[in-house]
Parts: C-alpha cells; sequence; structure tokens
C-alpha cells in the first residue's frame, strides 16, 4: 500500500511537524462531548435551552475539520498522524490506548461528520422547535456526533468498537426520542438489538486480529497484514467475522431490517444518523481495515455479493413503499450496498467517494422529507401532492437530491456511483487486477446497472407523487422556516459539485486523498459505460414520469401481481425473524426456563425427614473418612 | 490385651447405635440409639486412657463428662418428645418433618 | 508505622464497634440509633480511604497495610490480614457501599420498622465482608465468610417481603452448605501444610500458596471443597436457585448489599484461594468452570426475559454479570483476572444502584410488577427514570460506563485463555458469552420499554404519593452513579490497583 | 488368652448381643431393659479396664437414671408394639451406612493400632480423678454443671403443661 500507510515510522515526528490543526485532531471527537456535559448539566438554562452549545461545539469540530481537509488537500495527501496515550494497562505487557490516526480516511469523514452534523442540528433548530425534550435531544445528537468522530479517529481497534458501540445507544435514543408511542420504542430496540447482533461478529473479530497480532492499534495490525505475518485463514475468518459487523451497522442482507423502521425517529435524525453517518460506519470499517479484507479474497467476494444482493433487494422495496422516509430509508440501504460492492470489487476509494456524495444528497432528501413531513403532518406520500408550489425551496432542494441520487451528470451521485460501475466491470472484463473473483466483478456491474435503474425509477416516483399533481392532505402546507431551508440549501449546493472532488484525470482523483486499496489505480473513464449508465438513469426517471406524473387511482406496481405482495411484505424477513427467532427466545425459551420449578432434585432431598438427612450425613462421614486417609 | 479389640467393640456399638438412629421410628427408640453413640465414644475413651495411663487419667475424665451431657441430652430430649407427643399425638420421627419447606 | 498496621483493623472492626453501641442504646432513641451507625460505617469508609492513601501503587502485587499478631496458638490460627490489589478496591466497594446503605436507611426504613436491629445487622455484615477481603489467614477468612450469614438472614427473615422466611431459610441453608465443604478443605490443606518458618501446620493463605497437598486425586477433592464454597456463593449455575428468592424478597438495602458485595465474596475467594493455592487442579478445573459460568450468562439472561418482578429480574441479571467475572476467572490469564476484578467492582456498583432503585420503586408503588408499575414511568417521574435508563445501560455494558470493561476483557481473554487450556474451548465460551451480551441488551432494553417508556398508566397518573427522587436518595446514589461513569471513561482506577496482584496471580500458571 | 481377655471377650459378646437386641427389639420395653444390659456390661468393662470410677458412675447413671427415664418416657407416650410401629422404611440404608460405618472404622482401628497393647496397671484412684476435675479440668466441670443445669431449666420448661 501507500507511503501513508508505511508513514508509520515517522508517525511521532510527524506529529509535531504536521502542525497544530492535524495535532491537535483529538478535539475534534472531544468537543461535542464537552458540549454534552454542559447540555445535560446546564443545558435548560440557556436560552436557547442547550442547543447553541450543540451548535458551537460542533461549529468548532467542524471548522477544524475543514482546516485539515483542505491543509492536506493543499498539501497533496500528506502523511498519516499518529498520536496516542496510554488509557490503562492490561495485564504483564498489554495495554489499551487512546489515540488519534489521521489519514485521508479520516479527513474526509470528519468533513462528513460535522458537516451533516452541524446542518442537522441548524435544520432541528425549526424541526423540533417545542419538543418536550428538545435539550435532551441536542445532548443526544452531542453524543452521537462525538462518538462518531471518535469512531473515525480511532488508532485501535477497541477504541473503535467503544464509538461503535455508543453510536449505536444514540440511535437507540434517537429513534426512541418520542418514546410515548410504543411503535417508537419498538422500533429504537429493534435497531440497537438486530446490529448488537451484528456487532458480536464483529467482537470476535476484532479478537481473532489480537490474537494473531497481539496488538488493537489498527496500525500495526495493518503492517503485520502486510507484511505477511498473518496467515490467510486467521484474515480471512478475521474479515469475514468484521463484516458481520458491517452488515449490522450498515443494514445490509440479512440484518437490513431495523433501518426502515428506524425512520420512527425524528427526520432529522434520520438525515444524520440513518442515511449520512452511523449507517456509514460499517463501510468505514471496511475501508479502514480494507488491506485485512484484500489479503482474502473470499472475504472480499463475500462482502461484494452481499453488496450486490442487498443493493438490488432494497431497491425493489424502495418501489412500493408509501411512507416517504421509507423510501429513502431503502434508498439508503441501496446505496449503501453500493459503497460494500464496490469495496468488494477491490474498488475502495470509489466506495469512499460515493459514501463521500451519498452523504450530502440523501441528508438532502431526508431533510427535505423532513420538511415535507412538518409541513402535512403526515409520512404518506398518499397525502401528499402538488407541495411544488407551497413549498418552492423544499421542492427545488429535494429535486436537486433526487436528480443526484439516481445518478445524472454532472450532480455529484454520478460520479460516484459511475465509478463503482466502471471499476467493477474492469473487474469483470479482467483488464486490471483484482484480489476478489472477476466474475463476482461481472455480477456486481449487472446488478448495479438493474438497481441504478431502480433508483431513478423510484425517486422519479417520490417527486411526482410528493410535489407534482393536486394537493391530497389535510389543511394547507407552507413553507418551512430559514433555519430549515437554510441547510437544504447547502447540502443541495454540495450535492452540485461534490462529485467533481472525484473527476477522472484531475490531480491524482478523489482516491489520491483517501487511498483506500487500489491507489495505483487511476479510475478511468469509459464513455461507452458513461452512457450505458446516463441512459438507464434516464430510463428509469422516464418510466416513473410515465406512471406518476399523473397520479394514478390505482398504483401501477400492483400489476406485478404477487411479486407486489412480496414487496409489501418486506419478503416476509420481519415475520420471520419475529417467529423465528424473537418470539421463540422471548417467550417460549425463556418462560420454559424461568417458570420451571427449578431444585427439583434438592427438592427430593429436603426431605425434612431428619433420619434421611442422618444416613446421608453418617455415609459421608464415612466415605470422606476413608478417602482422607485412603489418599 | 489388645488395644484395637476394645476399639472395635466401640465400632460396634457405634455402628448399632447409628442403625438405631436411621432405623427406628420410634423417637424414644433413636434416643436410645444416640445413647448407645455415646456409650460407644466412652469405651473408645477408656481404652485409650488405659493404653495411654497418664498421671491424670483424662479419657476417664472426659468419658465422666459425656455421660454428663448424655444425661442432660436425654432429659432435654424426652422433654421434647413428650412436648411433641402432646401436640401431635404420636413421637414417629418420620411424621414429623417440620424441617421440610 | 502504627497507622499502617491498624487501618485494616479499623476499617473491618469500627462498624461491629457501632453495633455494640447500638445494642447498647436504650429501645426508642431512634435518632441516636441511626447516627452511631451513619458513624461507625462512616469510620469504616475513612479507614477505607486512608488505606488507599497509604496503599503503595507500585508494589500491588504485595500484601500492605499488613497486620500479623498471634490468635490461637494451638492451631497456628494468627490473626493476620493485609490487602492488596485484588483486595483493596473490594474492600473500597464494601466500606462505600455500607456507607451508602446506612445513608440510604436514615430516611427510607423497610417495614417492621425496629431500626435498633436493622442497623445493628447491617454494621455486623460490614464487618463480615469488610473482614473477608482482608483476611489472610483461613480461619480467620471462615469466620468472617460465616458471620456474614447470620447477619443477612435476619435482615431478609425480618425486613424483607412475601416469602421472607423461606427465602431466608434458603439462602442460610445453601451458603452453609457450600461453606461447610470449603470447611473441609481448609482443614485438608492446613494438615497437609508446613510452613517453613516454624516447621508446623499453617493457615497463612501466603505460605499456602507454595504447598503442595499430595496427589493430584486429593488436591482435586479439595478444589472440590473449595469450588462448592465459593461458586454457591457467586452464585454460578447450577447453584443459583437460592439468589432471586434471597435478592426479591430481601430489603432494598438487603439486596444492594447482598448484590454488591456478598456476592464478590464467591469470586474473591476462587482468586485469593483456590487459584493460587493449587494452580495445577485451577488448569483442570478451568474448563468446566468456564462451562458453567457461560451457562450461567445465557441461562441469567433466558430467565430475565421472563420475569415480571423487576427485583427477581435484576437478581438473574446478577447471575449473568457474575457469570462473566467467572469467566475471566477461569480463563487463568492477566486479562480475564483484571477484567473479573473489574467486573466485580463494576456489577458491585451498577447493580447495587439498580437495587436501590428497584428497592425505591417498589417504596412508592408497592409492587414490584414491571406490568404494574409501568409504562411511563419515566413521564410520572422523570429522574428516576432517568436514572433508571443509565443505570440499566450501564449494566448492559455500553462502553464508556463501567459494565463495558468487565464484559469485554473477559470475553477478550476468553479468546485467548492461559496456556494449558483448550482454546477453540474457551473460544466458543467467547461466542457464547457474546450471544449473551446481546440477550442482555435485549431484556433490559426491554424492561425500559415496559416500565419507563410510554404514557403514565393511569392508576398511576394522579398519585400524589408518588413522588420523583428525594434528597436523601440523591445522597446515596451520586456517588455510585459518578462511579459507573468515572470507572467507565478511566477503568484504569481500578485495573492499575489490581496489575501488579494479578500479574504475580496469572504467574502460577505461566 | 490372659484372664483379662476371657473377661473381655465375655462382656463384650454381652454388650454386642444386648445392642443388637436394642435395635431390633419389637417391644420398646424389651428394648430398654437390653439397654441396661448393655449399659452394665460396658460399666463392668471400664472397672475391667481399670476405670474404677468411671464404671460405677455409669452403673449408676445411666441404669439408675437414664434408662428409668426412657422407660418413663415410654409409658408416657404409648409407646406401639410391632415392628412395623417401631421402624420406619430405610432399615435397607440405615443397615448399609450403619455397616459401611462400621466396616470403615474397624478398618481404620486395626490400620492404626493394630500392634498397640493395653498392659495391665493398677486401676486409677478416685481421689486422682477428684483431684484433676478440681484443678486441671475445674473450668470445663464448671461449664457442665451449668449444662445441666440448663438441660434441668430447658427440660422442665418444654415438658410443662402450660
Amino acid at each position: 500500500m501507500v507511503a501513508v500507510l508505511l508513514a508509520h515510522e515517522e508517525a511521532h515526528a510527524t506529529a509535531q511537524a504536521a502542525g497544530f490543526f492535524a495535532g491537535n485532531a483529538w478535539l475534534i471527537p472531544a468537543l461535542p462531548f464537552v458540549a454534552v456535559g454542559v447540555i445535560v448539566f446546564f443545558g435548560k438554562r440557556f436560552r436557547g435551552k442547550g442547543a447553541e452549545v450543540g451548535i458551537a461545539a460542533t461549529s468548532i469540530s467542524w471548522l477544524l475539520s475543514v482546516i485539515i481537509l483542505v491543509t492536506r488537500y493543499v498539501g497533496g495527501g500528506g502523511p498519516v498522524v499518529l498520536r496516542s496515550v496510554r488509557w490503562f494497562p492490561l495485564g504483564r505487557d498489554l495495554g489499551l490506548g487512546l489515540g488519534m490516526r489521521l489519514d485521508g480516511l479520516t479527513s474526509i469523514m470528519f468533513v462528513v461528520v460535522t458537516t451533516v452534523s452541524l446542518l442537522v442540528q441548524i435544520y432541528s433548530l425549526g424541526y423540533m422547535h417545542g419538543d418536550r425534550r428538545y435539550t435532551w435531544y441536542y445532548a443526544a445528537l452531542n453524543i452521537f456526533t462525538g462518538s462518531m468522530l471518535n469512531l473515525v479517529i480511532a488508532d485501535n481497534l477497541m477504541q473503535l468498537l467503544i464509538g461503535w458501540e455508543l453510536v449505536g445507544i444514540c440511535s437507540y435514543l434517537l429513534i426512541g426520542h418520542w418514546w410515548e408511542e410504543k411503535p417508537n420504542s419498538d422500533a429504537a430496540i429493534k435497531a440497537f438489538i438486530t446490529t448488537k447482533t451484528g456487532d458480536i461478529p464483529f467482537l470476535i473479530g476484532v479478537f481473532v486480529l489480537f490474537a494473531a497480532a497481539r496488538t488493537f492499534n489498527i496500525t500495526e495490525i495493518i503492517h503485520q497484514v502486510e507484511d505477511g505475518n498473518l496467515s490467510h485463514v486467521t484474515l480471512t475468518a478475521a474479515a469475514i467475522l468484521l463484516f458481520g459487523g458491517a452488515i449490522g451497522k450498515s443494514a445490509q442482507f440479512p440484518l437490513h431490517v431495523w433501518l426502515p423502521d428506524a425512520m420512527a425517529g425524528p427526520t432529522p435524525v434520520s438525515a444524520l444518523i440513518h442515511a449520512a453517518t452511523m449507517v456509514t460506519a460499517g463501510v468505514f470499517l471496511v475501508a479502514r481495515l480494507f488491506p485485512v479484507f484484500e489479503a482474502s479474497p473470499q472475504a472480499l467476494n463475500e462482502v461484494a455479493l452481499i453488496g450486490a444482493f442487498t443493493m438490488l433487494l432494497a431497491a425493489l422495496l424502495a418501489m412500493v413503499q408509501d411512507d416517504i422516509k421509507r423510501v429513502l430509508a431503502y434508498s439508503t440501504v441501496s446505496q449503501l450496498a453500493y459503497m460494500m460492492a464496490a469495496l468488494g470489487v477491490g474498488a475502495g476509494n470509489a466506495g469512499i467517494f460515493h459514501l463521500f456524495t451519498h452523504a450530502w444528497f440523501k441528508a438532502l432528501l431526508f431533510l427535505g422529507a423532513g420538511s415535507v413531513i412538518h409541513a402535512v403532518h403526515s409520512n404518506n406520500m398518499s397525502e401528499m401532492g402538488g407541495l411544488r408550489k407551497f413549498m418552492p425551496h423544499t421542492y427545488r432542494t429535494f429535486l436537486i437530491g433526487s436528480v443526484a441520487l439516481a445518478g445524472i451528470p454532472p450532480l455529484a451521485g454520478f460520479w460516484s456511483k459511475d465509478e463503482i460501475l466502471t471499476e467493477a466491470f474492469r473487474v469483470g472484463a479482467r483488464t486490471i487486477p483484482a484480489h476478489g473473483s472477476p466474475v463476482v466483478g461481472s455480477i456486481v456491474y449487472g446488478v448495479g446497472i438493474v438497481t441504478a435503474f431502480l433508483t431513478a425509477f423510484y425517486m422519479s416516483r417520490a417527486v411526482h407523487l410528493t410535489f407534482q399533481g393536486e394537493y391530497r392532505g389535510h389543511g394547507r402546507p407552507h413553507e418551512s422556516p430559514a433555519t430549515m431551508t437554510g441547510p437544504l440549501w447547502v447540502l443541495a449546493g454540495l450535492s452540485l459539485v461534490a462529485g467533481f472532488a472525484g473527476f477522472p484525470g484531475w490531480q491524482k482523483g478523489f482516491g489520491a486523498w483517501v487511498g483506500v486499496g487500489g491507489e495505483t489505480r487511476v479510475p478511468e473513464a469509459h464513455l461507452l459505460l458513461i452512457a450505458v449508465s446516463v441512459v438507464v438513469a434516464l430510463a428509469g426517471i422516464g418510466l416513473g414520469r410515465a406512471l406518476y406524473a399523473r397520479v394514478p387511482a390505482r398504483d401501477p406496481l400492483l400489476r406485478l401481481g404477487w411479486f407486489h405482495t412480496l414487496l409489501v411484505n418486506k419478503y416476509y424477513l420481519d415475520e420471520f425473524y419475529m417467529r423465528g427467532i424473537v418470539r421463540p427466545i422471548r417467550d417460549r425459551v425463556s418462560a420454559a426456563i424461568g417458570t420451571r420449578k427449578g431444585g427439583g432434585i434438592l427438592r427430593y432431598l429436603q426431605s425434612g425427614d431428619v433420619q434421611r438427612y442422618a444416613a446421608a450425613l453418617f455415609a459421608g462421614v464415612a466415605i470422606l473418612a476413608f478417602l482422607f486417609t485412603k489418599f | 490385651m489388645s488395644l484395637a479389640w476394645v476399639l472395635t467393640l466401640g465400632a460396634l456399638l457405634f455402628s448399632l447405635g447409628i442403625y438405631g438412629v436411621l432405623a427406628r421410628r420410634n423417637a424414644v427408640l433413636v434416643l436410645m440409639g444416640i445413647e448407645l453413640m455415646l456409650n460407644a465414644v466412652n469405651v473408645n475413651l477408656i481404652a485409650f486412657d488405659a493404653w495411654i495411663r497418664q498421671g491424670n487419667a483424662t479419657g476417664q475424665i472426659f468419658a465422666l463428662f459425656i455421660i454428663t451431657v448424655a444425661a442432660a441430652e436425654v432429659g432435654v430430649g424426652l422433654a421434647i418428645v413428650l412436648l411433641v407427643f402432646r401436640r401431635r399425638e404420636t413421637i414417629n420421627v418420620d411424621e414429623v418433618n417440620l424441617l421440610k419447606w | 508505622m502504627m497507622l499502617d498496621e491498624w487501618v485494616l483493623t479499623v476499617a473491618v472492626f469500627a462498624p461491629l464497634a457501632g453495633a455494640g453501641v447500638i445494642a447498647a442504646l436504650p429501645k426508642g432513641r431512634e435518632a441516636a440509633v441511626k447516627m452511631s451507625a451513619l458513624v461507625a460505617s462512616g469510620v469504616a469508609l475513612v479507614a477505607g480511604v486512608i488505606a488507599l492513601a497509604r496503599f503503595d501503587f507500585g508494589s500491588t502485587g504485595e500484601m500492605q497495610l499488613g497486620i500479623d499478631k498471634g490468635w490461637i496458638d494451638s492451631i497456628g490460627a494468627r490473626y493476620h490480614m493485609g490487602v492488596d490489589g485484588i483486595a483493596l478496591p473490594l474492600l473500597l466497594l464494601t466500606v462505600l457501599l455500607t456507607f451508602l446503605c446506612v445513608l440510604y436507611s436514615q430516611r427510607i426504613m423497610p417495614k417492621p420498622h425496629k431500626p435498633k436491629g436493622f442497623f445493628a445487622l447491617i454494621l455486623l455484615l460490614e464487618t463480615g465482608m469488610a473482614g473477608t477481603f482482608t483476611a489472610l489467614d483461613l480461619v480467620l477468612f471462615f469466620v468472617f465468610w460465616e458471620l456474614v450469614l447470620v447477619p443477612m438472614y435476619f435482615l431478609i427473615a425480618v425486613w424483607g417481603s412475601e416469602r421472607k422466611e423461606y427465602s431466608a431459610i434458603k439462602f442460610f441453608l445453601y451458603t452453609l452448605f457450600g461453606s461447610v465443604f470449603m470447611l473441609l478443605g481448609f482443614l485438608a490443606m492446613y494438615f497437609r501444610s508446613v510452613d517453613p518458618a516454624t516447621g508446623k501446620h499453617t493457615f497463612d493463605m501466603l505460605v499456602l500458596q507454595h504447598q503442595a497437598f499430595g496427589s493430584p486425586a486429593f488436591e482435586h477433592m479439595i478444589f472440590l471443597g473449595l469450588f462448592l464454597g465459593f461458586a454457591i456463593k457467586v452464585p454460578m449455575w447450577p447453584f443459583h436457585t437460592w439468589l432471586p428468592d434471597a435478592h426479591g424478597d430481601a430489603p432494598t438495602v438487603g439486596s444492594v448489599l447482598l448484590a454488591g458485595i456478598l456476592l464478590k465474596m464467591g469470586t474473591y475467594g476462587f482468586i485469593r484461594i483456590a487459584l493460587p493455592m493449587l494452580p495445577e487442579r485451577a488448569v483442570e478445573w478451568a474448563p468446566y468452570i468456564g462451562a458453567l459460568a457461560v451457562i450461567s450468562i445465557l441461562y441469567g439472561a433466558l430467565n430475565c426475559l421472563a420475569q415480571k418482578d423487576i427485583k427477581r429480574l435484576i437478581a438473574f441479571s446478577s447471575v449473568g454479570h457474575m457469570g462473566f467475572v467467572m469467566l475471566g476467572i477461569a480463563t487463568l490469564t492477566d486479562v480475564g483476572i483484571n477484567a473479573a476484578v473489574f467486573g466485580m467492582v463494576a456489577h458491585g456498583i451498577i447493580t447495587g444502584m439498580l437495587f436501590f432503585l428497584a428497592g425505591s420503586v417498589y417504596e412508592r408503588y408497592h409492587t414490584r410488577v414491571i406490568d404494574d408499575i409501568g409504562p411511563g414511568m419515566l413521564l410520572k417521574l422523570p429522574r428516576m427514570g432517568a436514572i433508571l435508563a443509565f443505570s440499566a445501560i450501564a449494566s448492559l455494558g455500553l462502553p464508556g460506563l463501567a459494565g463495558f470493561w468487565g464484559e469485554v476483557l473477559a470475553l477478550l481473554a476468553a479468546f485467548n485463555p492461559a496456556r494449558g487450556l483448550s482454546s477453540p474451548l474457551f473460544r466458543a465460551y467467547a461466542v457464547l458469552g457474546g450471544v449473551g451480551t446481546i440477550l442482555t441488551a435485549g431484556y433490559f432494553l426491554w424492561l425500559l420499554q415496559r416500565l419507563n417508556l410510554g404514557q403514565v398508566r393511569e392508576r398511576w397518573a394522579n398519585d400524589p404519593h408518588i413522588d420523583d427522587v428525594r434528597p436523601v436518595e440523591v445522597a446515596a446514589w451520586s456517588p455510585l452513579l459518578v462511579g459507573i461513569l468515572a470507572l467507565g471513561v478511566y477503568p484504569r482506577a481500578v485495573l492499575e490497583m489490581t496489575g501488579g496482584a494479578v500479574s504475580k496471580l496469572a504467574g502460577f500458571f505461566s | 488368652m490372659t484372664g483379662q481377655e476371657m473377661a473381655f471377650l465375655a462382656l463384650g459378646a454381652i454388650a454386642a448381643a444386648g445392642g443388637v437386641a436394642v435395635v431390633t427389639a419389637r417391644n420398646v420395653v424389651h428394648g430398654a431393659l437390653f439397654l441396661v444390659a448393655v449399659l452394665a456390661a460396658i460399666g463392668a468393662l471400664f472397672l475391667l479396664l481399670g476405670a474404677e470410677f468411671v464404671g460405677w458412675v455409669q452403673i449408676l447413671i445411666y441404669v439408675g437414671a437414664i434408662v428409668v427415664l426412657l422407660l418413663f418416657g415410654l409409658m408416657l407416650t404409648k409407646a406401639p408394639l410391632g415392628r412395623g410401629a417401631l421402624d420406619n422404611q430405610q432399615r435397607g440404608i440405615a443397615a448399609i451406612v450403619a455397616t459401611g460405618t462400621f466396616a470403615m472404622l474397624t478398618w481404620l482401628v486395626w490400620h492404626a493400632f493394630g500392634d498397640e497393647r493395653i498392659t495391665f496397671v493398677r486401676a486409677v484412684r478416685t481421689a486422682d480423678i477428684g483431684n484433676a476435675l478440681f484443678t486441671s479440668y475445674v473450668l470445663p466441670f464448671e461449664a457442665v454443671s451449668v449444662l445441666l443445669l440448663a438441660a434441668l431449666v430447658g427440660a422442665i420448661l418444654l415438658a410443662k403443661k402450660d
């Protein structure tokens, strides 16, 4: 791999040389935590009820992140900055550090997380206005932001795991923010338990790496992988187990079921946690430990195939949803699967590039959906329609986001999606060497094209149902306040331009910054491939327009018959989990154990018959005396 | 005279006492079994005393203590038996299972 | 130095003196009784803090602040006490938790009132518990160990609820049953030991660490005796059945002390006695202990899912958490034993806190059935509900809070067990333990949902007797809440203490 | 075989046979009378072993007091007759445990003291016992007297008709 990773030796030198900002990047995750303390204990006394504290802290973090990214970019990449302190000792020769590993990937993630978090917090000023747990909401958002940043900066797997679990609990807390309603707390529990299920393989994977490498430190582990110190079996096992965590967090099949339900939370939360940041943690994890995955073709193939499978699965589901947030949720699952598939075919940079662009337009779409929901007080598109007239800002920004997602040039989504498809195609065509199987590359490309078509179609459907035609809801909707439309326009702007960061042939491209896998692989643009994907996207949009331009009385998708039923029921997966796993354990197994009259044998022994006790006593004494003298 | 003979007699009486304690229903008979066991202990004490033959006859004195304790035990034991009999009209041990919950 | 020699004695016996004073006070002097109890446990707490201050962190593996005087010369039992890095945190936990219990009871007392007996018993209990963690002589250890039973029995039997006599007897019989075998083990070791200094048998725990006790078969029997004594106390499946009854029916502070400290006596016994004195046997027993530990984890968690009673639920969660502690011990590695000690302290704080909460909830609602209290407690009692949520989340092992480290480090250790243990087997344990953490998260979140979340039940909505956290509760709980967060963020506070001592112990196995 | 040994065997045979009869008797009063035989034989054995005072005390207290007390107990509680009424269901277990204990103890005794012999010396004088009792053992002696008192009070309290 690149010099960035081999720069470990100079690490401590670079900590000073990196300059003040890079050297003190640990401040970025620390600040939100400080804000949490202030908000929890003093929040209610502030005029803004604590919101301003969170926004201020996140702003500083954001500023630092941008400075670091810019200086790195100006410096043409720059070294990895490593710093750590010993946290606590662990036995004779071990210890756990608390450290930072600041490289391209971290810098990018910093900017993504802090920007979206900041915008969401500003947006929430309007959206959450008057909420009964307004102060707590901001505290939780800041715990989340801090934890996510900690996950990103972590230089060892244990620290990463801590961030990983903390974002999980924040997700739980925020999904269940309106816990007075039982479905919301149900969704929160489902999200936590489902992702936790993935966390166990992740934890075991960390242990596998630790057992082999005797360290949690990511840099050292990667070194050992590159030096070939770790056996293939170990690496395959570790990679597949770690990917289990990514499956849970990034909502990949078969653990994707929690994400749509997670839409029970406030919409800004969905934008932050369930679109732009936390759900990308799984992708980030694979990228962070990419050398481990690269060392094992089996693991890479698994990643790619799970990704390919999930992207199609979720895109199909997105077509039949009536709840606008669920459309976006399934879309998120599908797009995350794109990133996974990209990593799986070895195109790490393309995957992260898509993560980067996706964050903007998906956050934009969620916030736009939130704006709509705020106006019509319903999540259902069947109660929307015609909002274009009432909410011009929301409409325009939402449209930009949709087009970006659909992959129309020159918007952000096009560049990243196309890079992924191109890479997959090249792997399939064996024009570039790949760690995984070429067949898998072809599969990813084929499924990716189909998914691109579906993506364009369902976004077209959503836009038409929401904004075109006549208003079908109650009351008279109104445009949202500036605190809400402002962030929308910022994100819309980013969705317009972010794609150029990865313009093929420009400098060394996005990959030179990030340096995740295939660093040497310069992205190429194939005009034919571009043409194919643009045509497919346009076809999707066109089909959507044809079917939904005039809102039909009967959903045309019903013509799919049994397949539609299957989709509406989410492939019956939820049913299966509930009836096959959760209920049996929760209700039957535990009841069987819990209510069984324990101590049957003891009950027999404790008959209350003194003479039986005495018999046992004497027998015991005799036997013991015999044993004690014998031995 | 062999010490082990006397000790064997003690063991025999002790075991018979155990049998009595374990196999008898009647509480007074159980008490008799206990008397047998206590006597077995006395036999051992006296035998060891005779074997060691120290000046102050420790074994004999302990035997005396045991006889005293046995007397106290029978007194209290019979009092309990009488009390149980008065309450329950029976002194069969296996019908008195207060220890069971 | 005088102070160093006697500080442990003060910490252990100040409560006993307090109990004596209380017993001597005339009836009806309730205020004086409460004040004496507070002072006595306060003195013990201060002594504990002094011990901490005088403790040399440079050599945590050594016994410090020791005192060694003749006691029963004819059998060689000595008044030998001291603490190392393993005992000190547990001693501190004991004096702190008991002090908080006494503080809490200043205002909130279970029926039938009777403050005299209540406080005297708590103080007596404290002496027993603190003594167990400081004793370095098996006879002394055993005396303190048994001393704990009596006050706890009466606390449950007199001040308990529901089937209190049954639970008290059950607790008493189970633990007594175990300790008889433990005593046999002690005696067996005594009679096979030779103190190199005197040439006689010895009860000294430090000397016994370097003894051979005869054939492996004989040592196995000793280990079996010790195992029964300690495992019942922990309690490990299948010896756990006394625990939910005792916890469920004990008065609030009884449950707090029972879960917070008493259970640790069992695990401490493993670490202090069974492992260092019989290391070769421990290696052979470890796989079985590990298996029981994993069963405890899963069994406890599954049981929790079925509980309708909040105190019994927390009690069963203790079975699971102590399973993690035992799993850590069973690995025989320094990581694992560090994790175990950390887990003991963390569990003491967190579960103590949870039992306080359960008690306070019961005190207000007069029911412990989850579905009768909830849903919507968080709306009715926002502060109490928030504290409950915090403690429950700490208990399910969220990083950043105390519960996490004990669990994750135990699993880590299980993944890399000591030499001589089967790696695949222990790795399977680690995986199963991991499944246990999912179940743990499941039942705690489900508890929160049923109890805390949702709309307030109409029955309670306008009940004026249900008030939110009171000042005395704030006072008694805030140290625990701070401790939960502090240990989670800065586990070094405990691990720094235990490190040296554990390394020394782990040295027996590598 | 010396005279002493022969006397021991005779007394031992009486004691053993009597003991068996005590625990198997079908009539409770017979059982008590067999107990008298056992206790008397043991008392004689004590005399034989040179423990004069203990021997006489044995006969006085056991035969004179304890057995009488037991007989009173039997009569006051209307003890029934017959094996079914007197024995419980676990005779088999009891026999096994008793036999096991006996085998165990015998093995132990012969293992440890098989070669030791009691050489006949003169009997211990009662005066010596008195001396020892009121010098070296005065504290236990007092304790035992308190015990007797406690037993007395306890027995009265328990048996008292309230």
